[in-house]
């Protein structure tokens, strides 16, 4: 759309002093904003798609290996940590719900549990790369495998798929650990009022990170911690 | 005598001097003819901290350049080695040395950002009528982020180089090398973050920015291949990242996807690789073809021939660009099947090419032509990249490929594109729109005269090493057979005239900024928005938001194309050519 | 086009829907079906039908322009190109791997 | 080998390779046509070009022309016949890569190892060469092909023939020879500093000539014994005749001073050169440390390096003295994935020490 489709009163403008000089009106700020976020996140895509075509192709190639790997994590922290996730975005979505509409306090409170959400996340990821590191099973430290072998498994396939397992999940903690610092930013500008209904750009755009941040998870949970669940009994 | 009344002649468009200052008075900037981009601030820091397109846009002209020269100075060497069959002016190492830097140098550090990052820059938001682009923090960003990438790049190759060949084929990259992989690996990573937000901002401006009557059919078509470009460094980019990221974690944890000792697979990181970079060749061409679109209009004054066509052909090149890579991998070991997918689409990439040189054949059809240097720089890239485009069907076809691949065939190939191909639009480009970028004149019997060099000398080059190619000769030799010398006699013997070629450009240039001729609005003439402000343009681009009420490549008596200029009071002294501010 | 606001019932449902399917793509997974790709097959499509709630309602693409849809199926898009194609190569191979080494 | 597809026999025109392989005519044909396509294009593109420059130049400087509309049908012609052209190319190309990469089923079996930076070979009947491989005219021949350490690509432009070597998997290629001669055979995916030296020749013989070959040529003077022997260990591998390998060029050297890394000189006498042989630490020519330093690897256990498995069969001071079985002792260890059972499988890129990571890159 081009800037003639777009009429605002002068007081909608005047209201907002966030307009940088080179737009016209916020309402193409915030649709530029917007659109330069999408088309941030389908870089992500693809950034993450890099590995998970490394995934499924050694997923097909060595599928009773990966069976096996995976049984060697902790479905229930994953599930729980998906479950921690999921409520993060449902925090977020209130926030800039709360951001839309105007209320600041409500703002702040979602946003910090958002925060403390994702900081649940990461403690809990913590915990188990404590698990796989006792379990000898981090392949560039102390890597062996005594777990489940099913037919045609084989440890080399194993420890490639704990590689990818931790090259994800590593990859996916590090966009958390972005959004965590994107959320203090988000925090701390709320906290001085600076967003109002009309200008709110950046918490919504922080929310798009932050559930894209999520959907990654939601894919990760299945293809790398249920492949094996049922091999664990 | 005042310019303003001095009517313009339109057989020479180029305004007399109105100042008469000698252009090395030190108020030479002061009191040049308008507040204009370049002398609204001073200082190191208003240009190292600036946020204005066509400042970033110069900032990467000059990196650029410096890339270039220094992979032009790669190429000598190499030309210099294959001189004579024996290895004898380097070492094997060093040699090996010498191409990958080329290779990495010109592609990463010099033709993906060539044209988008400094002609693109500059013009986007000139060519929609914008003030600037979308995100001109993030722009600034992506130049400090290039450089970034740059400065790890050369601490790699000051350190000792990298040896692993531009397409770091594992598992020599990962495991055998013992040379800066991982630094130069993460200087292309960090680089191409930079072209990822470059792209992000062309496409968030090109949708969101456009002036009130600029419609998706009235931009000119160096936008559309630069949106199509664009598509392809969100889209393709972040997949070199992971894999030079997996490469890297395979170097120094020993991770094993690609290790077939640790049950990985080299091949799959030719897929990943060739994801992007194959679609990356079309990132160095589609910009030039863009250029060429413009100047090809200009200089016959008729409207691009099926101008749709041609906007749409660059998305197509952009989208089926993305389904052929594997034509790089017929002899891999890849399944034939899959090459048998991947060499039919790459037949169907041909297509979309095939149109736009049919096109830009025809627009030359009455027309009025004049045969500036943009002209002969945009006519001799329709012929070599023809050339270049006709042998890439050689390696398409699969059965002929097994016999080409790895020879200096593909070199040749490669290079009628790249550099018969894309540099000559580049330097077309910066022709053109010289005179727009810096206020002046660039000498014109000098721009003809090194164009008609660098052809010639190009051609002396590159031709014989298709024969070459063809009689076996491979590539990434440092010593060859006896029987290939003649052939890289002649190639040497061009590159250093090609060299030389490229030379007067580097000095006219240099030497235009400052005592060129004062350029007029729109010194071509050319129907595009960006030569309806002045030149070089204020700050803001135009004093108002420009309302487009014509069409694409509409040509008019120059009478007719008013000038958006700036304000007036931005203006110290009468504007020569403004009928209208 | 102005910005539009998704009630705040809309989240909850979603967030309700979110929650249900992790708790059954977990039971799922333990079950022993007979043929393997069952379980695969389950736990993907919930993943898919999960990613694309929170696309369409927590991510507001539902009530964004038409652009907003191109640029979000796009991108699956190019990742399927990417996966497909990649294993196009592998799944049709006839050349052997060396005994031992996979 | 009759392969359906068009075929031409080339005169030997300069700058175009030798036809010594059935299908080298087959793929010259379809080159011949991709020729003719390119050279139908871009005349017509330059011609083209060139008469509208020249008919439509510029004649007064403000003249603007009418504008031309598009065509849609001139569009769709020149969308739809380079389509149909190019599906030609692409059928065509499709047959003969096809014919290229399917082996026929009767074909000789030959085994190819590629390594930093030799080919070895080795023949059914147990024979193995070094950067040479003999094969008699007109016969079928299969080459299952794999490598040690990093992908090589094995390729012959007279038969126009080329695969890619890749660690962890077998590639295959075949052949048929229709010439005798000497034709290149080259390394032509990038493969570490010397891969341009990672190349020999294809010796295609008479049926009788390879099989005098075959049985070793035991009539031979000391000196083309000893020529075969330095082919068949390595020894060229390093020892160029033209360039310099990463050994010292051989070439003029005996009776001759050569400069050693200390800052001595010897005599290139024959106690020199057995030494040399024999412990290439002993006296160090002038720059090749550190393939002293590699050399010295070679001698480790399971290495069966060229060095130390030459040096005990050297009971007399000149090459040709090296008992002309050393040939089939095992050289440089087994080169067939056949024979990998009885030799412990020393060559299987899995675990040869050869593909270990050579000690810590930096970073
Ligand atoms: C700007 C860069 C650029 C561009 C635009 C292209 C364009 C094309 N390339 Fe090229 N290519 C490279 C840069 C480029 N290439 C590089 C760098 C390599 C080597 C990488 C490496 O290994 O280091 C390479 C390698 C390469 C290979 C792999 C060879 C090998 O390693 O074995 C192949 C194989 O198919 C190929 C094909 C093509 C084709 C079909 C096109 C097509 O898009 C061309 C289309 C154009 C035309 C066809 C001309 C115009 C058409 C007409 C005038 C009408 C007539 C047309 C018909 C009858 C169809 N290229
Ligand atoms: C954009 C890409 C690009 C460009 C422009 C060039 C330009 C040139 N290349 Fe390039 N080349 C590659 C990309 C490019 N190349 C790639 C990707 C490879 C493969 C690498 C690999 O195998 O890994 C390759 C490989 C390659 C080889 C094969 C090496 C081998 O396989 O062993 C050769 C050999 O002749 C060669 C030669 C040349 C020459 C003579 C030029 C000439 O055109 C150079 C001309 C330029 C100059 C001579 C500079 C001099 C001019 C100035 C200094 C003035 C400038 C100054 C100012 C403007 C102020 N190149
Ligand atoms: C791995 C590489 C390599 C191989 C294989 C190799 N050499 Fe050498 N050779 C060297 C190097 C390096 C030197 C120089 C070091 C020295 O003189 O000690 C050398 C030195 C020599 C010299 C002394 C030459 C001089 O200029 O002083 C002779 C003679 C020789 N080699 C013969 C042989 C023979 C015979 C074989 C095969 C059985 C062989 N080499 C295999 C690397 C090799
Ligand atoms: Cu082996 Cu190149
Ligand atoms: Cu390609």
């Amino acid at each position: 759309m081009s800037a003639a489709d777009i009429h605002l009163t002068d007081a909608e403008q005047h209201a907002a002093t966030a307009l940088q000089h080179h737009f016209d009106n916020m309402e193409q700020q915030r649709v530029a904003g917007t659109l330069g976020m999408w088309v941030f996140l389908i870089t992500e895509i693809m950034f993450f798609g890099g590995l998970f075509t490394a995934y499924v192709l050694y997923r097909t190639l060595n599928a009773a290996s990966f069976a096996a790997g995976s049984s060697g994590l902790n479905v229930k922290m994953g599930a729980a940590n998906t479950v921690v996730l999921i409520c993060s975005s449902l925090t977020m979505a209130l926030a800039v719900f709360y951001a839309q509409t105007g209320s600041r306090r409500m703002q702040i409170i979602f946003l910090l549990v958002t925060w403390a959400l994702g900081a649940t996340f990461l403690v809990v990821k913590g915990f188990e790369y404590a698990e796989k590191f006792r379990d000898n099973h981090v392949p560039w430290l102390n890597f062996q495998w005594e777990g489940k072998m099913p037919p045609g498994a084989s440890v080399p396939s194993i420890r490639m798929f704990y590689w990818i397992y931790f090259v994800m999940t590593g990859l996916h903690a590090f966009h958390m650990i972005i959004g965590l610092g994107m959320l203090g930013f988000l925090i701390y500008f709320a906290w001085r009022g600076r967003y109002t209904p009309e200008y709110h750009a950046p918490v919504e755009l922080g929310g798009l990170y932050w559930h894209f941040v999520d959907i990654v998870w939601i894919f990760l949970f299945p293809l790398l911690y249920l492949l094996g669940a049922n091999l664990t009994h | 005598m005042s310019a303003a009344d001095t009517p313009i002649d339109p057989l020479n468009p180029v305004m007399p001097d109105p100042s008469a200052l000698p252009a090395d008075s030190p108020e030479w900037r002061v009191k040049f003819p308008h507040v204009n981009y370049i002398n609204a601030h001073y200082g190191i820091k208003s240009w190292l901290l600036t946020k204005d397109h066509k400042r970033i846009a110069l900032l990467y002209l000059a990196s650029v350049t410096v890339f270039f020269a220094l992979g032009g100075a790669y190429a000598i060497a190499i030309r210099l080695e294959l001189l004579t069959p024996p290895g004898d002016f380097v070492q094997a190492h060093t040699y090996n040395k010498l191409f990958t830097q080329h290779g990495i140098i010109m592609i990463f550090f010099f033709l993906i950002p060539s044209i988008p990052a400094v002609l693109g820059n500059f013009l986007v938001p000139l060519m929609i009528g914008a003030k600037d682009l979308a995100f001109p923090r993030i722009n600034l960003l992506s130049w400090y982020i290039y450089i970034a990438g740059a400065l790890f790049t050369i601490w790699a190759l000051l350190n000792g180089g990298i040896d692993t060949g531009w397409t770091f084929y594992v598992p020599y990259s990962t495991s055998f090398s013992n040379t800066y992989v991982v630094v130069a690996g993460l200087g292309i990573f960090i680089t191409g973050f930079s072209s990822i937000l470059t792209g992000l901002n062309f496409i968030v401006t090109i949708h969101t920015m456009r002036a009130p009557g600029m419609t998706w059919f009235r931009l000119p078509l160096f936008i559309w291949s630069t949106y199509a470009t664009s598509l392809i460094m969100v889209l393709g980019t972040p997949v070199i990242a992971i894999t030079i990221l997996l490469v890297a974690l395979e170097r120094l944890a020993h991770i094993g996807i690609f290790d077939p000792r640790l049950g990985g697979d080299p091949v799959l990181f030719q897929h990943m690789f060739w994801f992007y970079s194959h679609p990356a060749v079309y990132i160095m061409v589609l910009p030039s073809m863009g250029v060429v679109s413009e100047i090809v209009a200009t200089f016959s004054r008729k409207n691009i021939f099926g101008y749709s066509f041609v906007a749409f052909s660059s998305l197509a090149i952009a989208i089926f660009g993305f389904l052929v890579w594997g034509h790089h991998m017929f002899t891999s070991s890849q399944s034939v099947y899959a090459s048998m997918i991947f060499s039919f689409v790459s037949f169907a990439v041909a297509i979309p090419s095939a149109v736009k040189v049919f096109n830009w054949t025809a627009t030359l059809y009455k027309g009025s032509i004049s045969y500036d240097t943009p002209m002969l720089y945009a006519l001799g890239f329709i012929g070599l990249f023809t050339m270049g485009g006709l042998t890439g069907l050689f390696l398409a076809a699969l059965g002929m490929d097994v016999h080409l691949t790895d020879t200096y065939f593909i070199v040749a190939h490669f290079h009628y594109i790249m550099v018969g191909g894309a540099l000559m639009g580049y330097m077309g480009g910066l022709h053109y729109w010289w005179p727009k970028i810096t206020g002046r004149l660039y000498p014109e019997g000098w721009g003809r005269f090194s164009a008609l060099v660098i052809f010639v000398g190009f051609n002396l080059t590159f031709f014989p090493l298709f024969l070459a190619g063809y009689m076996g000769m491979p590539r990434r030799y440092h010593a060859y057979a006896e029987e290939f010398q003649v052939l890289n006699v002649m190639s040497t013997a061009g590159a250093s005239i090609l060299g030389f070629g490229l030379l007067i450009p580097g000095i006219y240039f240099l030497w235009s900024m400052r005592y060129g001729k004062f350029a007029a609005p729109n010194p071509w003439p050319a129907t595009g928005l960006e030569w309806r402000t002045l030149s070089p343009p204020p700050t803001e681009n135009f004093a108002s938001t420009p309302i487009v009420t014509w069409e694409a490549y509409e040509f008019r008596p120059i009478e007719e194309m008013e000038v958006i200029g700036p304000a007036p009071e931005q203006s110290s002294r009468p504007v020569p050519g403004l009928t209208t501010t | 086009m102005a910005e539009h606001i998704v009630s705040r019932k809309v989240y909850f449902v979603i967030f309700g829907a979110l929650i249900f399917m992790t708790v059954v793509t977990y039971f799922a997974a333990q079950i022993h079906f007979q043929r393997e790709a069952i379980n695969t097959i389950i736990a993907l499509a919930i993943a898919v039908t999960k990613a694309t709630l929170v696309i369409l309602y927590f991510m507001h693409v539902r009530y964004s322009p038409r652009l907003t849809w191109v640029v979000v199926t796009a991108g699956f898009f190019w990742l399927a190109i990417m996966i497909v194609l990649t294993l196009s190569d592998y799944l049709t191979r006839t050349q052997s791997a060396m005994p031992g080494i996979k | 080998m009759q392969i359906p597809l068009p075929k031409i026999d080339l005169p030997r025109l300069p700058f175009t390779p030798e036809q010594a392989s059935t299908i080298a005519g087959h793929v010259d044909a379809l080159y011949l046509y991709l020729i003719l396509i390119t050279l139908f294009f871009s005349i017509l593109v330059v011609v083209l070009i060139f008469y509208f420059a020249v008919r439509y130049r510029r004649r007064t400087p403000d003249e603007i022309p009418p504008p031309v509309e598009g065509s849609l049908v001139l569009e769709t012609v020149w969308t739809i016949t380079p389509l149909l052209i190019a599906m030609t190319i692409f059928v065509w190309g499709a047959s003969l890569y096809f014919a290229l990469y399917r082996p026929p089923t009767d074909a000789t079996e030959i085994f190819v190892v590629g390594k930093q930076w030799m080919w070895k070979f080795q023949h059914t009947e147990g024979l193995r060469e070094i950067n040479e491989l003999h094969v008699p005219v007109g016969a079928k021949i299969k080459l299952t092909m794999t490598t040690e350490d990093v992908i090589h690509a094995l390729a012959v432009p007279a038969f126009r023939i080329r695969a890619d070597v890749v660690p962890g998997r077998y590639t295959y290629l075949w052949f048929e020879a229709t010439k005798t001669g000497r034709f290149h055979l080259f390394c032509t995916e990038y493969c570490g500093t010397n891969h341009s030296g990672m190349n020999g020749w294809v010796v295609v013989q008479d049926p009788a000539e390879y099989q005098a070959w075959l049985s070793g040529g035991a009539s031979e003077s000391p000196a083309a014994q000893g020529e075969k022997l330095f082919q068949s260990l390595g020894c060229a591998s390093c020892h160029k005749m033209d360039v310099q390998g990463r050994g010292p060029m051989l070439i003029g050297l005996y009776g001759k001073p050569q400069k050693l890394d200390n800052g001595q000189e010897v005599i290139a006498d024959d106690a020199y050169i057995r030494e040399s042989i024999l412990d290439p630490q002993a006296k160090r020519v002038l720059g090749f440390g550190s393939v002293i330093a590699y050399i010295h690897s070679l001698a480790a256990p399971q290495g069966g390096g060229t060095a130390n498995t030459a040096a005990p069969a050297s009971g007399s001071t000149t090459t040709s003295g090296i008992a002309p079985d050393t040939q089939r002792s095992n050289p440089v260890g087994p080169t067939s994935p056949r024979t990998q059972r009885n030799t412990g499988g020393a060559m299987q890129p899995a675990n040869a020490n050869a593909n270990t990571p050579r000690g810590t890159p930096p970073p």
